[in-house]
């Protein structure tokens, strides 16, 4: 039954740890063991690999290194970010902005704020998904405290205007946060220019391992902890350092950031032809998100008359890997709040397939999806009472 | 996460197509939600002698679909009045606690297409029982059914 | 200058991972890459993989695997047991019960509650580091929510008396928390028959890698969440799981409860011959905590005239690994609140040095530590004011 | 976290030991607080010609004991006086800044042993000229010093 080719598109979900990140890491699991806390020789060492780790991150973000904090993924760096700045800020004002497109590790923290008094402001977004400056500006008040609006969207992979939000921020003395999980290795990012206070980023969506990520906090800027305890990270993250994980995310920022360039013209090239020739061979779909400001790898289309869910199902047995907006994949009863925040109707929404390409996929690739692709698509169609309606009310015309 | 019988129905649809001239037609659910199923009888001496379904839906409401027609097929409208959405689970070996909604719609849909052809045939539609007392297990915050 | 020579006697400050607990992990770096929240078939495998491990948990801790959630570590794992119980149970009331030799992801995350004004109780302990159960009874209020009492003390290793802690606790319908990140592996634990209901550990503390823990939480305990997100671990933790970690997370506390009784015996007796064989050989040295109630590799001694970081430095030179409770090696001015909680005088606090002995300690090990501890003590004692005195005083008389 | 030349102190440290017939000796520090101090002078025609120290506490400790005793040895008292914290820090190649109180204890060992010189002498002890001019670096909460 299963297949014997995996074709992975779903690197927006997660990506494989690269196996010389690995070779990096391996090391620090049974070797160099040391808690960083200690100070014998073996200790010392953990020490300074978790210090370098942390000036390949500062390096990849054109931060400093003591502006770096090692967290345990982009979920607890929002968390924090978010919820460090409001407690620590609530006597200057207890509204913060963000996003209606937001991943959940920033909207739900928000909303879990919201119970604890703060007002949220969540902005609308373009049918292209990008958040307007005239909003953001109007939204502000003498209460905002923060701003928070992600980097790039992971469904859509529309890329927000992260410059002249930062302008907008700086101008108006607010903190200005970005998810930047997404964004990592895939659009230059430099905090200083792009005026950022807070960033986050998790390993696992640049071919580092899971568990493991970061936030960069620029100095001066006025937050309090999560986590309690220890005293490590500057007394700022307590918990004993992964040291393996913080080793593996800062070796593949490094590389993530240094082959960028070559990796996305590649990588955007299979992308383009992808979605050229879904367009061409198969009716009644369109493209979500932006046409120009997105991820390099990101693709996202809605196929009228049929279910996601029941599109990933057949294409897993042929064993390519993507994800849907549609609710059925998720627990939850409604489609992406992402996609019908750009204005998607609920139906299509539904239909909507995410497919997003990575640094190992191929020509042969592109071909294979869109082959079974196709396939799939006719198949379920076939099924649909949609696309019978549709049939007949294009006969009858 | 579905069992091998979901995923073999799913993959295998029995029944999937159009009756054109259908003695009783059910339609349930609607596009926002992300499923709708319509199901096509044809009914010769109060038996179901043939039974086809199309469905927009993830896998669970494709294979329900499937087997619900499955279950009916043959049976008197009677019996197929009484097959529950208990029933089309079970004969899945068993939904995810939030897909159990997909067995729902496809009871619905039988007895919708069941009662379309009775009111055709001038007879008194039947009354759902008890249209809570689906095995749902769904999410309390429900608002697509 | 450095030693070839390394004998690692700093358990309870991490372990090495196991070797055999690395190679379980690999796979699902590089190959069993999908994110579990996917549907396609890497993921689902992912996804068993998580199970498998929580089973894993849940069958060492006497516990159902829905009652497991990982977490980033025992931090993370006190800080959500703890604020989520505080904050979930307001209404209920607003005092909680700790002990004053908790570890600080205890204590700082209490003191931060207090700030939000809970109430804390710190009960003194004995000694022996022990909490008297009278004392217990006598703090419970009708406001008390949760009682949060570590398995065993970190520093000074001595087991609490958790049996007669669950029951006080279950008796008042008050929720226990046990932050058991030494116990495991170490103690029997069965949460059920100890009438736990949240149970914090760390896989570094028993040969499993950093930056993974878990929180066991029993059934229909209320609990908030602490990182807002995606729907991972049953709506209750966000975050992409950490697989690979999760996975040797498992593997490790099985071997380390499977294992458990042949190799406490094995390091008790090396740490009993370590222990007499300090008494017997140097003078002025006591050991702190409890005589018979203690971690199994867990040996803390105090050294009359000298000061913990400046043995641990000379120590370190011999390529011995230890800690110590002198306020010199922790950033801190004040020696170890565990030390000072037993009642040691600062002083003597300060000159305390921790041993903690593993699964790889030798007998020669043992033999060498002695050696070289001898001449660091002797050495130290000739350069200290202190002990120049002492040796007046011991003349005069 | 030390430098090299806080080790080499540390591991061989100058002027260990005591000096029986003392001109001057000052102690600080106390146990409480994890570090204590002695220095011990002799002192011929205002030049120290002899020190040692006898240090109970962490490795900086010892390694500004040992510093400071190499700094001072052979000068003036007057010159011996105005050796800095900072110059015993920055003769180490640097501390750590929680360990910065080291430096600063060695500072106050040595003027209380010229002082207790002078005392003897029948001269009148120098003044410390700022108490709270060093260069502390340390934790603001402090309590010991
Ligand atoms: C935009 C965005 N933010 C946050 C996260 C959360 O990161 P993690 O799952 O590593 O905690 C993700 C991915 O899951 C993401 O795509
Ligand atoms: C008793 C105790 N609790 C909690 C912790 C914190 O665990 P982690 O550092 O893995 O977050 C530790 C160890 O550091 C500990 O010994």
């Amino acid at each position: 039954m299963t297949a014997e080719r995996i074709v992975y598109m779903d690197h927006s979900a997660t990506t494989a740890t690269d196996p010389e990140v690995v070779t990096v890491m391996i090391p620090w699991f049974s070797q160099g063991y040391g808690n960083p806390s200690s100070l014998y020789r073996i200790a010392r060492e953990s020490k300074k690999a978790v210090e370098e780790a942390r000036n390949q991150v500062a390096t990849a973000l054109g931060a400093q290194p003591d502006e770096i904090y090692f967290t345990s993924g982009g979920t607890e760096s929002d968390n924090w970010a978010i919820k460090g700045i409001a407690f620590a800020n609530r006597k200057k004002g207890n509204h913060i902005i963000t996003s209606a497109i937001e991943h959940h590790a920033v909207l739900h923290t928000c909303e879990y704020l919201e119970k604890q008094g703060f007002s949220i402001t969540y902005l609308p977004v373009d049918d292209t998904g990008q958040v307007r400056i005239e909003d953001l500006k109007a939204a502000i008040t003498d209460q905002t405290i923060l701003v928070t609006i992600m980097f790039a969207n992971n469904e859509i992979g529309t890329i927000e205007p992260i410059t002249e939000i930062g302008k907008v921020c700086r101008e108006h003395g607010v903190y200005f946060h970005t998810d930047a999980v997404q964004a990592i290795g895939n659009v230059p990012i430099d905090v200083s220019a792009m005026q950022i206070d807070l960033l986050s980023l998790s390993a696992h969506k640049f071919y580092g391992p899971k568990g493991i990520g970061a936030l960069y906090i620029r100095k001066g800027v006025r937050i309090d902890n999560l986590l309690h305890g220890g005293g490590q990270e500057r007394r700022k993250r307590a918990g004993t350092e992964n040291i393996a994980g913080i080793v593996g995310l800062g070796f593949a920022i490094g590389r993530a950031v240094s082959g960028m360039d070559e990796r996305n013209k590649r990588v955007a090239a299979l992308r383009d032809r992808l979605l050229a020739e879904i367009l061409e061979t198969i009716p009644n779909t369109r493209l979500n998100g932006h046409p120009k400001e997105r991820l390099p790898g990101n693709l996202n289309v809605s196929f009228d008359f049929i279910e996601g869910e029941s599109m990933l199902l057949l294409l897993d047995h042929f064993g390519i890997c993507a994800s849907t907006g549609s609710a059925c994949t998720s627990g939850s009863l409604e489609p992406s709040h992402v996609l019908l925040a750009t204005g998607l109707p609920a139906e299509t929404a539904h239909g909507s397939l995410r497919l997003t390409l990575g640094a190992e996929n191929t020509d042969d690739d592109v071909d294979y999806v869109i082959e079974h692709l196709r396939k799939v698509v006719v198949r379920l169609r076939e099924m649909s009472p949609l696309y019978a309606d549709h049939k007949k009310r294009s006969c009858n015309v | 996460m579905y069992s091998e019988k979901v995923m073999d129905h799913f993959m295998n649809p029995r029944n999937q197509g159009e009756i054109s001239e259908a003695d009783g037609v059910g339609e349930v659910g609607n596009p926002t939600c992300g499923d709708i199923m319509r199901i096509f009888l044809t009914v010769k001496d109060n038996i179901i002698t043939d039974v086809k379904f199309q469905t927009f839906g993830c896998g669970a409401a494709v294979a329900s679909s499937s087997m619900a027609t499955e279950l009916i097929k043959g049976k008197t409208l009677e019996e197929a009045w009484e097959v529950s959405n208990k029933a089309v689970a079970e004969a899945l070996e068993g939904l995810p606690p939030i897909k159990m909604h997909c067995s729902v719609l496809a009871e619905e849909g039988i007895h919708q297409a069941i009662n379309d052809y009775r009111v055709k045939h001038g007879l008194e539609p039947w009354e759902e029982k008890n249209p809570h007392s689906h095995d749902h297990h769904g999410h309390e915050d429900e608002t697509c059914s």
